[in-house]
């Protein structure tokens, strides 16, 4: 069966269902699911559709800290055991081969390349994002366990650097994910990452490193962003 | 697979003896010496031209006003801010900096967590960086983003041009005029400098892309005599011309006398739109055809007000026709601006010398009065021996060379001044004197010393290739009178000629003269209005300012509101400021006109 | 008597689960340095388990989600429970934990525990690659299973029992009664299986971090990567034990303990720093060319 | 050279033939003639190395021009034949039949231009854009600056200034600005 | 259709059907197929790209390439930016040898305006050195990163740190270590700085000491013996029939080098014989770059005994704010470390190109032909086929 006919054949099935749904008088989302209004930040009123609108199925919730000692204590483990996700958005990820190799070894600061989303803390958004990759870096991000930081390279992730008048690539990274810590430079060098993962590290020891409760905490913005510019949300046929 | 396949790559433990290659401590870790990193701005050199702008292909930088830095002639007091949300580190900005003042440090670590802090003026901004001495810089050598050398325009040799006084300056041709007009780069500082504030890189461009017309309509926006400025204009802007720092700067009035050189009079209506121009019932009198008094005539009557001119020579121009020789601005060439401004229905009444009578019935007969006399009188040194009748004044002289006169061109002559009139007196002589006797003998002294003579560098030049001596820093002393007949000028070596306030106060050494032989002088050291013509009752009632010249508004506008004044007799003796204040004091005397009905 | 071995047992727990830690930072720092890298610190292993622990998302795929990390665990304790750690010549002693008659097949199957476990939870976990993953590490562990069976069987023909207390106290008196020296061709089969088993390359396709991503491990995040982990660092420990109680004649003292797991650890490392890894079917082909050989001639030698 | 330019110019109308380099040229054919002369090209003539298709928007002149670049390994020439085709109805014959990847940039150009390929395989299918749904973003009046600052907001607050507008307002405050403004916000 | 009134008959056996699909017909709903995707979220991918697979146990039956999460749109923005504006922009192109993308605009602006006669000697071999320091980053980055798909990371670990000292002397010559934009149009933008000869010849006397280890370490290893030979394979007959260059190409033995068919700067004068190999296997397009390697040491050598040491850097141009160009059209190839690479140029007479389009080897190796070489291979050899091709995925999407 091609993609097509599995598309059509998923919109018919929820056509289906929605109008049994109808007869039956009675709704076949779960409440959680339904369509609704919130209200954004800034004020304005966005309309959600969890069931198309959220690739992790329910929003994310806002994980408090625990308190004193422990958290410090966590705090601490954290930020001396950074795991980077390895997904190389842009061509700032020619500058993370360096940071494992002999040279710039990145591993005596207890940071450390990790394969899967779920296993990563630290995402580097490694320049420019064009559409098609923000959709995936949204949903890799959602996947990510709290706390999570993100640590954005270069111009590109600022204000659109050197692609600020391409009609594929975003301008501004901190409209779609929150950002803990920017690193200028076009690409910045490894010795400008170390700097950054220093900086990354004294904002987790100071526990100012919460920008994943932040985003759940202002997820219907976040959302509302990311809606303007992806238009086929859909994502391809993962199956996971 | 064999035994070796297998045991081979274990020669790779071998490594396990050696030390670590990793870099100790990568974060104190230096850029290399040409490393592009972070931006610093040498903010007095810098003139914020806006170059750096202009070849942003990311359009990071911008142009922002800076505390504490003045906007003044050839800095626009504007420095470069830049986004480090959009460079991208390509130090192109640094290669075209006209001043060299833009720069890269080999600094390269800037974390921040707020996107909004990536925005800094560099060199005002306080950053650690700039204490860093290495970094990127223009590289060298012949390395340039725009020719340094400004196109040779072609003369006449000296041996040709001294004998007689056809124009020497050829002009540019088309592809000499491009390739100039390729030099600039549109920064626009000139504008503020220029007196008409002509729109100098709008008709550079005019030029570059071969559009004579556009060309000439920027010209006509602001300056209705281009055929003569292009040739004799004092061209302020070339001396702030960002290309100019580094470099020679734009020949911007040979490219202005380019373009008016390429378009015949004839068409000159159709281009400019100006065939039919709807007269209003107002009359403007304007005392004076020369620059101001034309301009005026030109745009008044573009906003249809009905012009008189006066003149009391016999032709029009004014100190244009009758101030500067012919070798320098040929007489068609007046007649072809002066005409065009006439044919837009300015009466010209040559010959005719406003008395206070006739300034009364101007008053009356005109809705408006435009003074615009010029300095005709020439001053005196006041030497003992002035009063002679061989010394003259280098001004009565050029206009009665001009008219065609006899005047006396003895074998030895000594010219007193330095400015460009003692220039072209002593050219006009020297070419005289070649036709008379076939040899040059005439000596140019002046107050000041070779570097601070005001005359133009060229001038200078060509006249000593004319065969003229000029002989700076000289104060004349006393004129030797043996039998009623000239023999010289003793002078006396100068020290200084300003005081520590830049106030004019000679200072002399008394012990090293000199004796300039000369059968006749020619003093040129300035001139003065002759403003006999201004009724008492009138005059009373005029503000004057310091220097004894009329307060004007910005407008023109004299203290007596129908009575507007401009040129030399209110701003210095300069065809383009009086061109200015000819604009100018037509706007104001439009405005008045229409304030009034 | 047998609460205070149940204290020693859980102290010899304590301490395996600690050297595992160790032993993995040391060879990746190890590895770190024939690359030219100063490598990891030795304490990261500690940091990462807390690390790990203090994440707050928790995703669930289910229950048996959780109990893959909980088996693989068990994996590693069941082999500490029943497996003489140190011989002491007590049989009912400290550090010999509770080592049986027949102890060996119990271990056997320990061994497969954790990979079994595994395979629950990345079922569960509904990952093609985790899916991917488990596929191959059953199939592996079952080309290694084959040989190593047959060697230790060929062990149990060699001294007549099934108990690992009595393998490892027959092979007292110095080091040429090691089964290294006195049956060497299980010896062989054990060493070269021990190299699937260890997990290193060139038979660390099971994880393949850039090809399947981590393999069965893909969905784990947090705490129950934080009990992986620590199952991880016991069960290396533990098999380490195994094959120092099997082939060289266990330990009699901690130092000596650490010593012995270290130099069999550092066998796979010895051969994965340098070796690609191979594919799954040629994987499994090895260890049924060499290994197996090895093993049939084991026990052909032993049983005539 | 001269000799296969004669050949093409002979066999196939070609017009419009420069030669840019000492071993690369570019010729026209008409739209229907192009495949045939690249087939031609590559069987008998030994270009048998195809080195890249592309298109240039001539929008002024309303037509899209399509490249077929060969290269004849053997005597080391380039040719690249050229053809113009309607920019209303752009429809090109496919040629993914003669060398494996041209049903790539086939794929490519239907994306970034429009031009339709009957027949190419997988030629309606995204190529590097996903969820597009303005012009083809190759085209010449697609404005990707506009297009960028409508859909990704660029960083407010940046403000420049042009010399020659603000020289003229801070030295003579109360003229008339003649400069041509250039000033922006960004 | 034509052909045959002129009387030539196409060889119709080299015409499959004009409606030929690309690759098999899989109907997932069968159950005997599984579908995953690699990438883009995925470390083996090289770059940012995705392989949606279709596998049948751990075989792949078919195999889809997705592009375009780095798509930027370059060519579109270079169409709005000047001659002098394009080239920091096009650098960023391709990542893994930013100094070709210099090297072809510069040329094509060059050629277009009729300045390529005057670009300076010295500016000239400047040019080869960096295009050289390019290739050899490259190489030392993709030898050993073959054996990196296998999970032999050594041999990345080494090389990458050699790599990071080429970048260092890049650092010093350009002023910049990953885009070094350098080249620029008209010459190049510095001379060399002291010592930089001295400190080359030390790094590249440690490559020569890496270059035999990582022989030992990969060429006589039985596991990567075992992994590499006669995986995707490449026939001679494949090379034309999709295009390709470069290596991969002189691996299948097929001598394919643009330094040699169309010399461009001062190759000529250089000593060198392109490497090939005839098996066209995985391990054979590695054997043929690890032969390159040694070339390109070779190469630098020559160059800086053979360069000038001093002279001008750039010729003399226009004022680069308003250079235009005449209407005209032109491609430019190189030889890249990937193959031949080559960009078409066309200007209409304004300040600004009308069409840019880059040929990368990655276009045609990429996508048709990784394609068609993925169906029957193991899931595992997914990454290593995609390496040995030298994908590049932002220069496909660019």
């Amino acid at each position: 069966m091609s993609e097509k006919d599995m598309n059509s054949k998923v919109s018919e099935m929820l056509a289906r269902s929605e109008a049994n749904a109808k007869n039956s008088g009675k709704k076949f989302v779960r409440p959680e699911d339904e369509e609704r209004e919130v209200v954004a930040p800034d004020g304005s009123i966005i309309k959600v559709n969890p069931i198309y609108d959220y690739f992790s199925g329910a929003r994310p919730e806002e994980e408090k800290p625990r308190n004193g000692i422990v958290e410090k204590f966590l705090n601490w483990a954290r930020a001396e055991s950074i795991w980077v996700l390895g997904f190389g958005t842009g061509c700032g990820s020619i500058e993370i081969p360096p940071l494992v190799t002999p040279r710039f070894d990145m591993f005596r600061f207890g940071v450390q390349m990790r394969p899967t989303p779920r296993q990563s803390n630290a995402f580097i958004i490694s320049g420019y994002l064009s559409v098609k990759t923000l959709k995936r870096v949204i949903r890799t991000y959602e996947q990510m366990p709290s706390p999570k930081y993100v640590l954005a390279l270069g111009s590109c992730t600022i204000n659109g650097g050197m692609y600020y008048d391409s009609y594929s690539t975003i301008n501004r990274l901190d409209h779609y994910i929150p950002v803990d810590v920017y690193i200028a430079g076009c690409m910045p060098r490894p010795e400008a990452l170390l700097a950054g993962f220093g900086k990354l590290k004294e904002l987790i020891k100071a526990g100012k490193a919460e920008k994943a409760n932040e985003y759940a905490r202002n997820f219907d913005w976040y959302k509302a962003n990311q809606k303007k510019i992806v238009k086929d949300w859909n994502m391809p046929d993962y199956n996971w | 697979m064999n035994l070796k396949d297998i045991l081979t790559p274990f020669t790779a433990w071998s490594r396990v003896v050696k030390d670590p290659v990793t870099i100790k401590d990568p974060l104190s870790r230096e850029g290399a010496p040409r490393y592009r990193g972070f931006h610093d701005n040498d903010v007095e050199t810098c003139i914020g031209c806006g170059t750096c702008e202009a070849i942003c292909e990311n359009e990071a930088i911008d142009l922002v006003p800076v505390e504490g830095i003045e906007t003044k002639d050839g800095d626009s007091g504007l420095r470069p801010k830049i986004d480090y949300g959009r460079c991208c580190w390509c130090a192109l900005c640094v290669d075209i900096c006209t001043t060299n003042s833009l720069r890269l440090t080999n600094e390269f670590k800037w974390v921040d967590t707020d996107p909004d802090n990536f925005r800094f003026i560099p060199g005002v901004d306080e950053k650690d960086w700039y204490k860093k001495e290495e970094g990127w810089r223009k590289p060298e050598p012949n390395y340039h983003f725009y020719p340094q050398e400004r196109v040779k325009m072609e003369e006449l040799g000296p041996e040709e041009r001294g004998d007689s006084f056809i124009e020497f300056v050829k002009g540019y041709s088309k592809e000499q005029a491009q390739q100039e007009a390729d030099r600039c780069v549109e920064c626009g500082i000139c504008i503020g400098t220029c007196p008409a504030h002509m729109g100098i890189p709008e008709y550079i461009k005019a030029v570059r892309n071969d559009d004579m017309e556009e060309g000439l309509k920027i010209l006509y926006e602001t300056n209705p005599l281009p055929e003569i400025c292009g040739r004799i204009c004092t061209h302020k802007c070339e001396t702030v011309c960002s290309v100019g720092v580094n470099g020679d700067p734009l020949s911007i009035r040979w490219l202005k006398r380019y373009i008016a050189d390429q378009v015949p009079a004839e068409q000159y209506h159709e281009i400019l739109d100006t065939k039919k121009i709807y007269k209003d019932d107002k009359k403007v009198a304007i005392i004076g055809a020369g620059p101001a008094g034309l301009s005026a005539a030109y745009y008044l009557s573009l906003l249809g007000h009905n012009v008189t001119i006066f003149e009391k020579l016999d032709k029009p121009g004014g100190m244009m026709r009758y101030g500067i020789p012919e070798y320098r601005l040929p007489y068609d060439q007046i007649d072809k601006d002066v005409n065009y401004i006439l044919s837009l229905g300015v009466e010209l009444k040559t010959n005719t010398t406003v008395d206070e009578e006739m300034f009364k019935k101007l008053q009356k007969d005109y809705d408006a009065v435009f003074v615009s006399t010029g300095l005709h009188l020439g001053r005196s040194t006041r030497i003992p021996g002035s009063d002679h009748e061989h010394v003259f004044q280098s001004i009565d002289l050029l206009r009665k060379i001009t008219a065609g006169e006899e005047i006396m061109v003895p074998e030895k002559i000594v010219v007193i001044g330095g400015g460009n009139v003692a220039m072209d007196i002593t050219r006009s002589l020297a070419r005289l004197q070649r036709a008379k006797y076939g040899k040059v003998q005439i000596i140019t002294t002046s107050l000041e010393s070779e570097e601070e003579m005001p005359a133009d560098r060229e001038e200078v030049v060509e006249a000593r290739e004319e065969g003229a001596t000029i002989d700076p820093g000289w104060g004349p002393k006393e004129i030797e009178i043996v039998d009623g007949k000239i023999k010289g000028l003793h002078v006396v070596k100068v020290l200084s000629v300003f005081d520590e306030d830049h106030r004019f106060n000679p200072k002399f050494d008394e012990n090293q003269k000199k004796f300039f032989e000369g059968d006749m002088i020619v003093e040129s050291i300035g001139q003065a209005p002759d403003l006999s013509y201004i009724p008492k009752e009138i005059d009373e009632q005029l503000e004057r300012g310091p220097r004894g010249r009329y307060l004007i508004s910005e407008y023109n506008q004299t203290s007596v509101e129908w009575l507007f004044a401009g040129g030399d007799i209110v701003v210095g003796p300069d065809v383009i400021h009086g061109i200015a204040d000819g604009h100018k004091a037509a706007v104001g005397i439009d405005n008045y006109l229409n304030s009034k009905k | 008597m047998t609460i205070a071995k149940l204290g020693y047992t859980l102290l010899g727990l304590f301490i395996v689960w600690n050297w595992g830690f160790l032993m993995g930072a040391i060879f990746r720092k190890i590895g770190a340095r024939v690359s030219g890298r100063i490598g990891i610190p030795f304490y990261q292993p500690w940091i990462n388990f807390f690390k790990s622990v203090g994440v707050r998302t928790t995703i669930t795929h289910g229950v048996m989600y959780y109990l893959g990390p909980v088996f693989r665990l068990t994996g590693g304790i069941g082999l500490l429970f029943f497996m003489p750690l140190i011989y002491t010549g007590d049989p009912n002693g400290m550090w010999t934990n509770f080592s049986f008659e027949g102890d060996l097949i119990l271990i056997l199957y320990f061994q497969l525990f954790g990979m079994l476990g595994m395979a629950m939870g990345a079922g569960e976990g509904g990952h093609p690659y985790s899916a991917m993953g488990i596929a191959r590490g059953l199939a592996q562990h079952a080309a290694v299973e084959l040989p190593l069976t047959l060697a230790i069987l060929s062990i149990a023909i060699q001294y007549d029992t099934f108990s690992m207390y009595k393998i490892v106290e027959a092979q007292q008196g110095g080091f040429q009664n090691w089964v290294l020296f006195t049956n060497p061709f299980a010896a062989g089969a054990i060493i070269l299986a021990m190299l699937g088993a260890m997990g290193h390359s060139p038979f660390n396709l099971v994880k393949a971090p850039n090809e399947i991503l981590i393999g069965p491990a893909t969905e784990y995040e947090g705490t129950y990567l934080g009990f992986m982990q620590s199952a991880g660092s016991i069960l290396h420990v533990m098999e380490a034990v195994l094959f120092m109680n099997l082939v060289f004649g266990g330990a009699t003292s901690w130092p000596e303990l650490i010593v012995k797991t270290f130099l069999i650890y550092f066998w796979s490392v010895f051969v994965g720093m340098v070796f690609p890894r191979y594919k799954i079917e040629q994987s499994i082909t090895w260890f049924f060319k060499v290994p197996l050989v090895l093993g049939v001639l084991a026990i052909i030698v032993f049983s005539f | 050279m001269n000799e296969i330019l004669d050949k093409i110019k002979q066999k196939y109308n070609a017009e419009d033939v420069t030669v840019q380099r000492e071993r690369l040229a570019f010729v026209t054919v008409a739209k229907d003639l192009a495949i045939d002369a690249v087939t031609w090209l590559r069987d008998y003539e030994g270009f048998s190395h195809f080195v890249m298709m592309s298109c240039v928007d001539w929008m002024e002149e309303g037509k899209f021009q399509l490249l077929y670049l060969l290269h004849n390994p053997d005597t080391k020439i380039d040719i690249g034949v050229k053809t113009y085709i309607d920019r209303e109805n752009p429809v090109m014959e496919s040629a993914h039949h003669l060398w494996k990847q041209i049903w790539t940039y086939q794929r490519e150009l239907h994306e970034a231009f429009g031009i339709d390929f009957p027949g190419s395989p997988r030629v309606d299918e995204n190529f590097v854009l996903e969820g597009w749904d303005d012009i083809p973003h190759m085209r010449r009046e697609f404005n990707t600056k506009e297009y960028s600052e409508k859909t990704y907001f660029p960083r407010p607050g940046r403000k420049t200034y042009d010399p020659a507008t603000y020289m003229q307002e801070k030295l003579y405050p109360n003229q008339p600005v003649t400069a041509k403004r250039k000033d922006n916000d960004k | 259709m034509i052909n045959k009134f002129l009387g030539f008959e196409p060889d119709e056996s080299k015409l499959p059907s004009k409606r030929a699909k690309i690759g098999a017909e899989i109907d997932l709903s069968s159950q005997k197929y599984q579908k995953i995707w690699l990438g883009p979220n995925h470390p083996g991918v090289t770059g940012n790209m995705a392989m949606e697979l279709w596998v049948e146990g751990n075989t792949v039956v078919k195999a889809k390439t997705h592009v375009g999460y780095l798509h930027r749109g370059f060519e579109k923005l270079i169409e709005r930016r000047l001659y002098v504006q394009g080239f920091p922009t096009s650098i960023r192109m391709c990542v893994a040898e930013p100094d070709t993308n210099e090297y072809l605009i510069a040329t094509c602006t060059e050629q277009l305006s009729g300045y390529d006669k005057e670009v300076p000697e010295m500016a000239k071999w400047l040019r080869m050195l960096s295009l050289e320091m390019a290739r050899l980053q490259g190489l030392l980055r993709g030898v050993p990163g073959q054996g990196g798909t296998f999970a032999l990371g050594l041999g990345v670990q080494w090389g990458v740190y050699l790599r990071d000292l080429i970048l260092d002397r890049f650092e010093e010559l350009t002023g910049g270590r990953v885009y070094h934009m350098y080249i620029i149009p008209g010459g190049v933008r510095g001379l060399l700085p002291d010592g930089f000869k001295a400190r080359l010849e030390d790094n590249l006397k440690e490559i020569d000491d890496f270059i035999v280890r990582i022989k030992k370490l990969m060429f006589h290893n039985a596991v990567f013996k075992k992994r590499a030979i006669g995986l995707g394979v490449i026939t001679p007959e494949m090379v034309d029939k999709y295009g390709i260059v470069g290596t991969t190409a002189r691996a299948s033995g097929v001598k394919r080098d643009v330094r040699k068919d169309d010399p461009y700067l001062y190759y000529d004068q250089l000593d060198f014989d392109p490497p090939t190999d005839t098996d066209g296997d995985v391990y054979a397009r590695t054997w043929v770059r690890w032969q390159e390697l040694i070339q390109t040491v070779d190469l630098l050598r020559q160059i800086m005994a053979k360069m000038p040491e001093k002279g001008d850097i750039r010729a003399n141009m226009p004022n680069v704010l308003h250079w235009r160009i005449p209407k005209g059209e032109t491609y430019v190839r190189l030889e890249s470390g990937r193959g031949e690479y080559g960009m078409y140029y066309v200007t209409d007479g304004s300040d600004k190109p009308r069409r840019v389009n880059l040929r990368g080897p990655s276009y045609t190796h990429g996508v048709a032909l990784l394609e068609d070489m993925l169906v029957g291979a193991d899931v595992a050899d997914v990454h290593a086929l995609m390496v040995s091709l030298q994908t590049c995925p932002p220069e496909i999407e660019r």
